[in-house]
């Protein structure tokens, strides 16, 4: 789970790392009342959503204090396209409102979790605002799993970036902040970018990423109440609660697998006989045939859907019961889309019978390859 | 021959009397698995499917010397549950449960014995055809065989083990290494085991998205593997960022994509095969004219 | 720095050990109101002293409610001897009340820093209420000092108990709180003696025990702040106050050392010479003159002191500016006792010089043994 | 010869520029102390004392090549101090800071490199007489000579030093241990040192109440040290339950008095004095009536 850079701040502050001051404005909220606090003749607005590039985009701009409300009531409830949004772009439900921070220098911080080593690895870089992909010079620093950063750890790391004076330790200090947080919080990835060196030495982080770990969200009860009020995609959501892993894809295909593996496997094979899927969809490999009932409805509730792709390995669970599951939720729905199904394994003969009893518009295709490419044909030719 | 395990294998059960673990070890039972016994902090004492429950694991090994543990506690308790086997000195365990923080089984490779061997978590486990069944699969597509599997998917493995067998291969035995970012035994380690074992013919290697364990494999089976190799790396279509159902199937920025990966393991001499579907038939056309 | 058990039982019941439903009441305070909230037709009243063996001394008596609220008043502002408190026995300047906790089994449970290991070890035993000491059966866990107690590990300890069922999963949960309890609050010692088993599988803290390092307490200010306000000694709080190790012993020598191993080896010496050390006193090793003067005036402030030893080994620090200090000191005060000074090392002869100069009742003495005994020597006959 | 510090070795100090660490440097250069450097966080490219002052440990290290590092930073970053100059290769380590917790001790003791030796912290260091003075001992009462003196104590430290001065003996090298109950180098790895050094005739070893390492040092003594050994066990009168000045100083229950002490090292054919006035003239006997 991502957390918004307000958000991330607002974790990063509670550990004791410097973040400008500033206040968020909610849409529907006044702007006026949100910055009462806020001081200074210009102030820095910035669009919250979950994805970067927000400056070349202009969702972060410099403005006069009074031309803050205007600005930031444009962007609430609209939604702001970038290189790394998709053409559809994000919603902005909130904005940042910074007071500008005077940065003489500009570093670049992270913690992130290495898979390979199975540990949390900092990166630390001497140039920060760039991206982290394109900055060559940054140094991993594997973390030891059972103390975290060591201070004598974070002051040679200064030294490595050519910090002098007082900005060594409190170099040293941001960085095991940020390491203890990640830590504590079962952060994925920590990211300061850029961590802002002041004109009398001071540290503060400019932009800052934080992803949580989806699976420990039971125990940051606080963290996972900071999820998006309102999410990019709704389905996303509706799929969450129902708990189905769903992800939006930009095609005209609807898929519903058990399995994340082959859920993707089955994306890739809609695309190699030359369609597109609209959904990643992973029922998950125990389910049941209330749960793909469910699923079904979900997938077809999306307006761009044109054909519905069903790829069912049932191993533990039953292909009959499977059938029902989609039968219950086909006579449901009315839209006559078509439905490809293919269902292989435990007890797929009786699934498949089943199915062809019903009379409805489902077919029952058992070859791995042939299903997708009905499903591809049918999605062209309703 | 097989890989790990064998009709021999005594294997016990962490989570014994759980819902998931008695359909699990019923279905493990009647594949002739050597379930030996089971272990739920509590019941220690009593028996469940016929077999004798423990407390403790140290209490369990002591008393039936198991091979292997399989282990189906929740989530939250499942990293002690992994430790709780490995330093009462059981060689293999296999982890089941899906939804372990990353941290966890970060402390988890800190703190277990290097001698252990892990397969998992969020794995469908391990099965070697005809003999033992250590997980979730069903078995009933299993055949005995030639070719040797490692995946990190469920269900997608199946499709692999279906394919291989409709082709008439058969599999020696099948590894789900798991579909989490920081797990157990790796594609290497995996490979290794195919490459020494003298029943295993081929190999078949079902990766995704993620990581770059599928890059290490490469680079593993240039050096060292002398059998032939097919392979199929799912999410070729996945967009980047996002989490792809596994924790682990994630493009993070330029690293982890399904073309890297398949580019490697081709240089590696690996057969690389586009569609799920012709995982199969690609390993039976490469076995007939290696 | 040790925790009266209602501190301790407070800091358990904050890391999620059970205790008894209870209040505290100090000196001066109301009874009534300080128990309004408990309940029950019978109360064990427990005085809050620095020592054991309070229940044999008769500081733990079960009364009915209504007689709960006069044995308290006679308790309060007195003082309770018991076989552990010495013959003067400690102020009782607080009670604790409880609600009378039914206990089918008592176990022992501590988690102790181990010096020679130097990590902390679980003691558990499977009975409780016995001194430790006593207690054959206890077993030892020495827990890794990177990782705390693993849930396994407690279970594992359960067992060797003799749990069974329920309570191996709960005792688990309660040695890790314990462990964990030591690594937050930098504990020398956390005792639950005993670990009560209640009827329906629950464990609660009967009596408990809890040691802070001195040399955390910087970074445990929450505990640092429930240091005794009214301490057994008064002179200890002074000598705190001043930066001096002071301990109050049963003798009439006193005693001013620089160096906590010169300072036992003094009081040692007065032994050997037939005399009685009124105090432990170390002024550290880098002492001051102004602070050998403050140290000075403590020592003779105390009315059993028949005479002063005053044993100093100047190493960086000079002994004319300690003479000069003693002398200082001499000077306020009228009680004309004898004061024998040995002061060796740097400077030592312009020291005794200036101490001979004064014109003081100070005697200097060099050797050690013959300084200890003329100190015995005045003590007897001043 | 003399046990690990002679007049080659070069010493780092760490926290340099404070004024207790710049008082003792001063002391130890008069002295002949062959420091070649120091270390603040913050000031490094300056020099004091003569001296270059580096910001790391490691770039002092690698610029400065030094055997040893003696520690005055303050107890709140001590340990992190110990164990920066441990990685950073430094094979001797002096921490002179008292007040460290006990918890950061056990920290650095899980930590440190096995290979790594250090002395203290909670001490006055360690000196080889007329050579090396590592610490903050008086180094004028000290006197080249046979006596290897270790103890647990600081001024009763320099007691024994000026009584084996007195007596004529003199002293090879002097360590203090050091007062905390969590510490390094102990009495057991002392008396193996001076056991291996040529120049040391007879050992003094000045223990205290609390612990049980005068009980591990007269075990030792029994089976490995063949020089004549003469002790003195501080707080013989000390009550019990109450901590005597040093943290480590503390009889708890019937563990750690000073009677068992003795009598363990007395068994082991150790020379124990009651009087702390006699250390001198016990070793001088002893060496002259064996």
């Amino acid at each position: 789970m991502r957390l918004h850079e307000y958000q991330a701040k607002a974790v990063l502050a509670r550990h004791g790392v410097r973040t400008p001051q500033g206040a968020v404005v909610h849409k529907g909220a006044s702007i006026a009342d949100a910055t009462a606090a806020l001081e200074g003749p210009e102030w820095v607005l910035k669009a919250q959503i979950h994805a970067g590039a927000r400056g070349k985009a202009g969702g972060v701009v410099r403005v006069a204090r009074d031309e803050a409300a205007s600005m930031a009531g444009r962007w609430l409830g609209g939604r702001l396209v970038t290189a790394q949004t998709g053409r559809r772009g994000q919603p902005v439900d909130a904005v940042l409102v910074e007071e500008p921070v005077a940065a003489v220098r500009e570093l670049y911080l992270a913690c992130v979790l290495d898979r390979r080593l199975g540990q949390w690895t900092l990166l630390a870089g001497a140039e920060g605002g760039v991206d982290i992909e394109e900055a060559a010079s940054v140094i991993a620093h594997p973390i030891a799993p059972l103390t975290g950063l060591m201070p004598y750890e974070g002051r040679g790391l200064a030294r490595k970036l050519g910090l002098r004076g007082a900005l060594i330790t409190r170099f040293a200090e941001v960085a095991e902040r940020v390491v203890a947080l990640a830590r504590a919080c079962d952060a994925l990835l920590v990211e300061i970018n850029p961590l802002m060196v002041t004109a009398d030495d001071e540290l503060v982080a400019g932009d800052a990423k934080i992803e949580i770990d989806d699976n420990a969200l039971f125990r940051q009860p606080d963290l996972a109440a900071a999820r998006d009020p309102l999410p990019n995609d709704a389905k996303d959501e509706e799929a969450r609660a129902l708990g189905l892993q769903y992800i939006a894809l930009d095609g005209d295909i609807g898929c519903l697998v058990n399995g994340a593996g082959l859920a993707m496997a089955t994306m890739d094979l809609i695309a190699l006989a030359g369609g597109r899927p609209a959904n990643f969809l992973d029922v998950g490999g125990g389910t049941s045939a209330q749960k793909v009932a469910e699923a079904l409805a979900l997938v077809m509730s999306d307006e761009r859907v044109k054909a519905v792709f069903v790829n069912i390995f049932g191993g533990i669970v039953r292909c009959d019961l499977i059938a029902e599951g989609l039968l219950m939720a086909a006579q449901r729905f009315t839209r006559g889309l078509p439905i490809v199904v293919r269902l292989v394994g435990t007890r797929a003969a009786e699934g498949q019978a089943l199915l062809a009893a019903s009379g409805l518009a489902v077919e029952a295709v058992a070859d791995l390859k042939e299903a997708a490419e009905r499903a591809v044909r049918r999605a062209g030719a309703p | 021959m097989s890989v790990l395990i064998d009709k021999t294998t005594r294997v016990l059960c962490q989570g014994f009397t759980g819902r998931q673990a008695t359909f699990h070890c019923e279905q493990g039972l009647a594949y002739g698995t050597r379930i030996v016994g089971g272990v739920t902090p509590g019941k220690g004492g009593g028996t469940h499917l016929g077999l004798p429950v423990y407390d403790t694991v140290a209490e369990a090994a002591s008393a039936l010397t198991p091979d292997a543990s399989v282990i189906y506690v929740p989530a939250v308790a499942a990293a002690d549950a992994i430790l709780e086997a490995a330093h009462a000195g059981i060689p293999l365990i296999v982890c089941i449960t899906e939804g372990i923080p990353i941290a966890d089984m970060a402390r988890v490779k800190a703190l277990m014995p290097a001698a252990t061997r892990l397969i998992g978590p969020n794995c469908p486990g391990i099965i070697t055809s005809g003999e033992c069944k250590i997980g979730i699969m069903p078995g009933s597509i299993h055949t005995p065989g030639v070719v040797g599997i490692v995946s990190r998917s469920g269900t997608l493995t199946y499709e692999a083990v279906a394919q291989t067998t409709a082709v008439g291969l058969g599999q020696t035995t099948c590894i789900g290494i798991g579909g989490d970012p920081v797990h157990g035994l790796s594609f290497r380690e995996c490979l290794r085991l195919f490459e020494d074992d003298p029943a295993t013919r081929a190999i078949l290697l079902v990766g995704e998205i993620g990581g770059e364990e599928e890059e290490e494999a490469a680079a593993f089976i240039r050096d060292h593997v002398t059998k032939p190799v097919a392979a199929y790396i799912a999410g070729t279509t996945a967009p980047p960022g996002r989490r792809m159902g596994h924790a682990g199937a994630v493009i993070v920025g330029a690293r982890g994509t399904a073309q890297a990966k398949k580019e490697a393991l081709a240089r590696a001499g690996v057969t690389v095969v586009e569609s799920p579907a012709r995982m199969g038939e690609a390993l039976a056309r490469r076995l007939r004219s290696p």
